[in-house]
């Protein structure tokens, strides 16, 4: 069971970074073209909707847990302490936890003080198990 | 991302055509760019996608907050030549139902 | 200044991945395309160097340190405890390292008991400032 | 990566399209292809690059092995449309002078 995990600045810019590798990831794994396409989105979304959350955030998360050649964990989240939750948080937010739900075969949400402070997602290489 | 637009007078509509990725960093371009075409002209916007890449939850609220100023003077939005895994996200989010869109073949 | 840090299996399957973050990183810098080329082949061949190098390696940890957008340092190293060094390292060894200082700007080389354990990398948008 | 070949007899030559990525994890596949080429035809060697993206040490010690034993038989290995920047990987390590090299317009 392989595993890689990367720290990156909390900043819209590096989520393409985040998108690239996971696709490299994905796509190393023998993913098809679909199921690439939904762990970026899934984890590109996750990101948006961490960096959203909190107003104070600076580092992401993402680590990979390769059980198989055809399924992954992926977890995004904030590393350390807590972060100042942004009380103004944009509408893309609701956008982003309906598009990693469905994209994902399954999500996890680590929650704490009633607040999302990261996201677990299962996804397998043989496409979509769940949907709703 | 990059955008690139005409004015057809004939038919009152911006053509915009988008390519690469749009995402939580480069959406808030997007939207100014769009904006400055409605203060311009009062038109319909068809957005060609034959080269978008990709759009995020970011890109798709800027296409929302478009629609609701292009619809504020009975102006419409379509999207065309989008690539089916990008309609994915339309449908996911319900949005297919609120642009009229064409899916690439 | 914004880092980037990445630990990844030391196995040659995902060395593309470490390509691909990179290139991903360098693009968003705004590198030309030829910058971006070099500075992933200095990352794929430092990180091919280590896992000949070391018999045991199991972690390459990848640092991105980005000092302006025209100014990268990559540091690739085998962290925490020693490992075993690989006494029948393969010739192209020595190709890794003509290729590293051909590419880069600048190489350090972290030399611990007479191994190299670890590459500093500075690579500069304006093209290559050095040359041997 | 994918490996092609072509064997053609008029001039003794195994024609071979090398496209995608070599690298450290591929490379023993090249060497393995390769390897069975000239088991099976002693000839020369004309390598295609005209859809290789990338080449590392690994992958230019696969063609240094594998011109140790065309030589044996006195064949060659020409290798051609290479990108310029992977040509470029030729010239710092010295193998330009080596292989007979054609590089992509
Ligand atoms: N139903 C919705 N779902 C997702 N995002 C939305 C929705 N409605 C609006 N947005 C986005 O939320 C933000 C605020 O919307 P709006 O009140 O229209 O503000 P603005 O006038 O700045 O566009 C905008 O970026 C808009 O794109
Ligand atoms: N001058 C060289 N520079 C870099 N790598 C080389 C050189 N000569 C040989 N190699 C590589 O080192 C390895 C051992 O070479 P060689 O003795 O020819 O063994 P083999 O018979 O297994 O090809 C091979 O993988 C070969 O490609």
């Amino acid at each position: 069971m392989d595993e890689i995990s990367i720290n990156l600045p909390a900043k819209p810019e590096y989520m393409s970074v985040a998108r690239l590798t996971t696709a490299g990831l994905a796509n190393r794994l023998g993913f098809t073209i679909d199921d690439i396409e939904d762990l970026k989105v899934a984890v590109s979304e996750a990101g948006n909707y961490l960096i959203n959350q909190f107003s104070d955030i600076t580092v992401l998360n993402i680590h990979y847990r390769i059980e198989s050649d055809d399924r992954i964990y992926v977890q995004i989240k904030v590393p350390g302490a807590a972060a100042v939750v942004n009380e103004n948080k944009s509408k893309e937010s609701e956008l982003s936890l309906f598009i990693i739900e469905s994209v994902a075969d399954q999500v996890k949400k680590e929650i704490d003080r009633g607040v999302i402070r990261g996201f677990s997602i299962l996804k397998t290489g043989g496409g979509n198990l769940k949907n709703e | 991302m990059d955008i690139r637009q005409v004015w057809n007078e004939e038919n009152n509509t911006w053509c915009v055509s988008l390519s690469g990725e749009i995402d939580i960093y480069n959406a808030p371009e997007l939207k100014t760019g769009l904006l400055r075409l409605i203060e311009q002209h009062k038109g319909n916007i068809l957005i060609d996608c034959v080269d978008l890449g990709y759009i995020d939850s970011t890109g798709l609220g800027v296409l929302i907050s478009a629609l609701r100023r292009v619809k504020d003077y009975n102006g419409t939005i379509t999207i065309k030549n989008l690539k089916p895994y990008i309609y994915k996200i339309f449908t996911i989010t319900g949005l297919d139902k609120v642009f009229t869109i064409e899916v690439q073949e």
